[in-house]
């Protein structure tokens, strides 16, 4: 059963297959557990506590109330501005992306209420060319804010994300820039901006857009940062201590406001909204 | 073809001709005459046809013009403000007043080293967290005094490490995008060599963009383009033509204003020349840009940016994929596991 | 005459006694009533008369109710959020929303430790200079949403060091002063237990200022002033006399607004009576505060603060001086030599 | 001759008193020095390059228009709000300060020009109780601050202070508030405020009014703080390093815009000045 109230945007759900094995191994501690066990556990190793990604679903699910999400994503997907070809086409990696995925592109953007608090959500799925930020994205994370704006309510970020996508070039960069200025306006509107960073949120996005929330609140075991470790010993070859990026790191330099298990997200969610009642 | 050190060599040998001439009252002129013609001829059809990658090269050639140089040609009086008044001034990125055309104005720009002692002191031209703080607060200085904002963009992109992201570059660099969006003055932005991701953008958010002919700008090095995407460093042409860095194809796209042009064989060719291209565009755009009324001026900038993009309707104008050829999740997500900021070794 | 110690004694005795009196049946009720009586009339004594130094150690007393404490008895639902998105986090100074009688406010709070680790985690409650930029972003964060900003003052004074003045500690000051003179939202500060310097009052800049009865609010420590200006340590006590500090003095002399009573023997001796006192009227403030138009809110504010101050005609009051005496410039320099913030060892 | 035009303020100025020597000794290199090149030398060691303290008029005189200076100081003093006493009584003490130096307190405001740009200046004087602010020096700089808005034109404060004064208890350190509040004032009228940092500039006044300046300038040699040595060492006993609070420290952490030798310092406001002639 699928959370999205309107699906067509979804062509396939690769998840919605049918499971070829009950089981599955943990790749943090080896361990053979059981999916079902795995996704009762906020999708968590019951194990050894490895978060593994969520998909889209998954983690809309876990934050907001029951067949309260619907689905307003703009009804766009990527160009290709530069005709990008590397050793695939940029056209071929969309196509396998959305079939793998069943999204159009890295995000999802609807409605929903949490706890009865209406909010506009977005969310992105890493598992789309590395949940990168291109023009669609820009455009939905817009999107979603204007419609926060119209609706006088809460925005809500979900970042997965890699940084710029590549194949966009100069029209990727520019949506830290776009998103920066929407951003804007719903300061000006006095509407509050959540920023979730999960695992990972680096480069263009967090150098934009999910750093500007109101509240920043890392999931735990988020990877947190601009530049990442391979970027860094390539430019300046130096040695990067074990906690480099990680929560507890972004968190002992003030880069954001909290860190949350996964399975109390919602619950954070609810109570922080609590606060906001009067505003919209 | 001849490439540009050969043709710097028929250069020297014709100066060389030239003293002689002086020299010995031989009398060269018509064979020094039409070698002249030859070079400019030459220099023309090398430079009228330069690969992408060629212009990396050109946006990175260590004589090509620094902010310093834009500062003593361009402006008058450069006074310079140090200091993000928190912890530290970045060399790598200089703010101040100057005089432009006889009017005051906020200088933002980039600034990279060409000898090793200047490079260390300006980390390359790596703008660090504290020089974004310092731009933002140079920014509204500007801002309360009604001077324009001029940026002048020269990086290979913001610094990364570890001093970096204990200081919050990445929230560094979205607090500057958000201050420039809503700074109540004009703005404009030049691109003079590279413009290095988002630690360029950090200061090229503006009302008007310009680059130089021979200057790119990228949402990553060609270098690191391939060395994601190929999975081959040494297919950094093949990447820099993909990227569509250079000047010409930005405006083609309509994402930057202007391109002004250089001398023949690059701006480091001819540095006065350069601004004398450069100057008047600058000050013609801040006139225009003087002549808008405030919120005339916010509502433009905001309707650039927010119009920036490009997609379309879903299924619109290609066949939906029918292929069953599943790719590994994982690879797919490497390919973007990059940061926007990967300045080349 | 009998101090506090005496009198704890004294009622650990009673408690006994009342044990005794349940445990055997022994009637000593009459007893007991008349000890509890004197016992009440003992502290009245001693507490009605308290000198200022003694309250400069109730002040500080550890067991006084710390921010964390109004936080869980007069306030719902604290949502704590973290860091100056700049560099850190400083647990010395707590910021976060909070309901209060029903209603959304933001939270700035400095906070005590009181075991061995706590001190060291809260720097003794000596706000860093990521404390004061962390409350500048709160109370930023407030106006957004017109939530009032209430702030609790309890700190010996700025940190001190190397480390704060490498990061600007001063300006930080100084930023959070302007920042809260143009706060578009109603501001209440209490003064809940030791106000010490610079280092509280840039948190201070409020609507309206409240002390609680005990608590201190001072230009410098007594034990500061005494090195200084007695060059004798020991004469802390006079010192705490002369600078006025208490609650009762400041109101008197017009610098506070109101002067939050205490139970009997200070706030330490009963947490919930101490919220009792003070709930209503930050409440009460606040719906006053909240009545106002946000500009007339801001313009009495301004007046507030330009008016403070004591100043008098040149020549008016006082003769002349006459005096030959010639005094060392720098002798008296050196009185001014101090920091606003010196806390006690 | 005094560069006060009006000298009612001016009761006895002991520098005017006769030189009973025209050598005097130089307390950093030990060199007996002419005391007519020490002043011809901006009051700075021919010999070692030590830099002596200026006086209110040596300061005015060194920064602005020859004769340009109009004192518009309010006509007050202090006052002793909390009749304080320690091993001397303040108003003693403030006796004693306005005997040396022939000031009512420890600054003096006025207009005047720079290069024929015209300026309110407000100069400190470390003489009268160590440069300290109590609510005569709050008060003129707010003075100062209001006439600058008044004339539209430039605010410059040269600051020379320890600190807040001590014998007005918690009226001195409100003043920290009351500039603030004013500078407020000047930003939004679209004044500059240059603040200049003199040796020494540190507590109250540092962490208050001269912090704000939209341009810091620091005197070479300034001292440049927040927290003097013996308190770091009465409070924390940390070992300091040799640079802590010089100029070169607060430069190096971002905390002023330049240092600029003194001999200098006419030409340096006079070029800045420049750029804000079509603000006023
Ligand atoms: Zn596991
Ligand atoms: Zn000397």
């Amino acid at each position: 059963m699928s959370i999205f109230k309107d699906k067509q945007y979804l062509r396939v759900n690769v998840d919605k297959a049918p499971d070829d094995s009950l089981w599955m191994k943990c790749k943090a501690c080896g361990e053979l557990v059981f999916k079902r066990r795995v996704r009762e556990n906020s999708n968590i190793c019951p194990s050894c506590g490895e978060y593994f990604f969520l998909t889209v679903e998954e983690r809309i699910e876990m934050l907001v109330d029951a067949d309260s999400f619907d689905n307003i994503s703009k009804s766009i997907e990527a160009d290709d501005p530069l005709h990008f070809v590397d050793r695939t086409s940029y056209q071929d990696r969309i196509e396998k992306a959305q079939g793998l995925t069943g999204l159009p592109d890295a995000i999802v953007v609807g409605r929903a209420t949490i706890t009865q608090s209406p909010v506009v959500l977005a969310v992105m799925d890493f598992r789309f060319i590395g949940g990168s930020m291109g023009s669609v994205m820009g455009e939905q994370i817009c999107h979603g804010m204007e419609t926060a704006i119209e609706d006088r309510c809460p925005f809500i970020l979900v970042s997965s994300s890699g940084g710029a996508r590549l194949q966009e070039g100069l029209f990727s960069l520019l949506q830290m820039a776009k998103t920066a200025a929407v951003r804007a306006k719903l300061a000006e509107a006095g509407l509050p901006f959540i920023s979730i960073m999960t695992y990972p949120t680096s480069g263009g996005v967090q150098a934009s857009i999910a750093s500007l929330g109101d509240i920043i609140i890392a999931e735990r075991g988020a990877m947190i940062g601009f530049a990442g470790r391979r970027v860094i010993q390539f430019t300046i070859a130096q040695e990067l201590p074990a906690d480099y990026q990680t929560d507890a790191f972004a968190f002992e330099h003030g880069a954001i406001d909290r860190v949350v298990q996964r399975a109390n997200m919602r619950e954070e969610l609810s109570s922080l909204l609590g606060f906001f009642v009067e505003v919209a | 073809m001849s490439d540009e050190r050969t043709l710097d060599l028929l250069e020297t040998k014709i100066e060389e001709l030239k003293q002689l001439n002086a020299m010995d009252g031989i009398d060269l002129s018509g064979e020094i005459t039409k070698l002249e013609k030859k070079l400019v001829e030459l220099r023309r059809k090398l430079y009228s046809n330069l690969s992408d990658w060629e212009r990396v090269k050109i946006a990175r050639n260590p004589k090509r013009p620094y902010a310093l140089d834009y500062i003593k040609l361009m402006f008058d009086g450069f006074y310079e403000i140090h200091g993000d008044r928190m912890i530290g001034d970045d060399r790598a990125l200089l703010t101040g007043l100057a005089q432009l055309d006889g009017r005051t104005v906020m200088l933002v720009a980039q600034q990279k080293g060409r000898t090793t002692e200047e490079n260390k002191e300006r980390y390359f031209g790596m703008t660090r967290p504290q020089g974004y703080r310092k731009a933002v607060r140079a920014m509204k200085l500007a801002e309360r005094f009604s001077f324009p904002v001029v940026t002048l963009i020269d990086t290979p992109g913001a610094y990364p490490g570890v001093e970096s992201e204990a200081s919050n570059i990445g929230g560094a660099i979205a607090e500057s995008l958000l201050a420039m969006s809503q700074l109540r003055t004009p703005i404009v932005s030049v691109v003079i060599g590279e413009g290095g991701s988002g630690g360029a953008l950090a200061i090229g958010l503006a009302d008007r963009v310009l680059m130089l002919e021979n200057a790119v700008y990228s949402v990553i090095t060609p270098e690191g383009a391939a060395a994601i995407l190929w999975k081959e460093k040494d297919r950094s042409q093949e990447a820099a033509a993909a990227l569509q860095l250079t000047a010409e194809h930005l405006l083609q796209l309509g994402l930057i204003d202007g391109v002004i042009p250089e001398p023949l064989g690059g701006a480091h060719k001819d540095f006065a020349m350069t601004v004398a291209a450069l100057k008047p565009s600058v000050v013609g755009l801040l006139d225009e840009l003087r002549s808008l009324g405030i919120d005339e001026l916010l509502d433009a900038r905001f309707r650039r940016y927010r119009a920036v993009g490009s997609f379309r309707e879903l299924g619109t104008s290609h066949e939906a994929s029918s292929s069953d050829e599943k790719v590994s999740s994982e690879n797919e997500a490497d390919a973007a596991i990059i940061s926007n900021d990967s300045p080349d070794a």
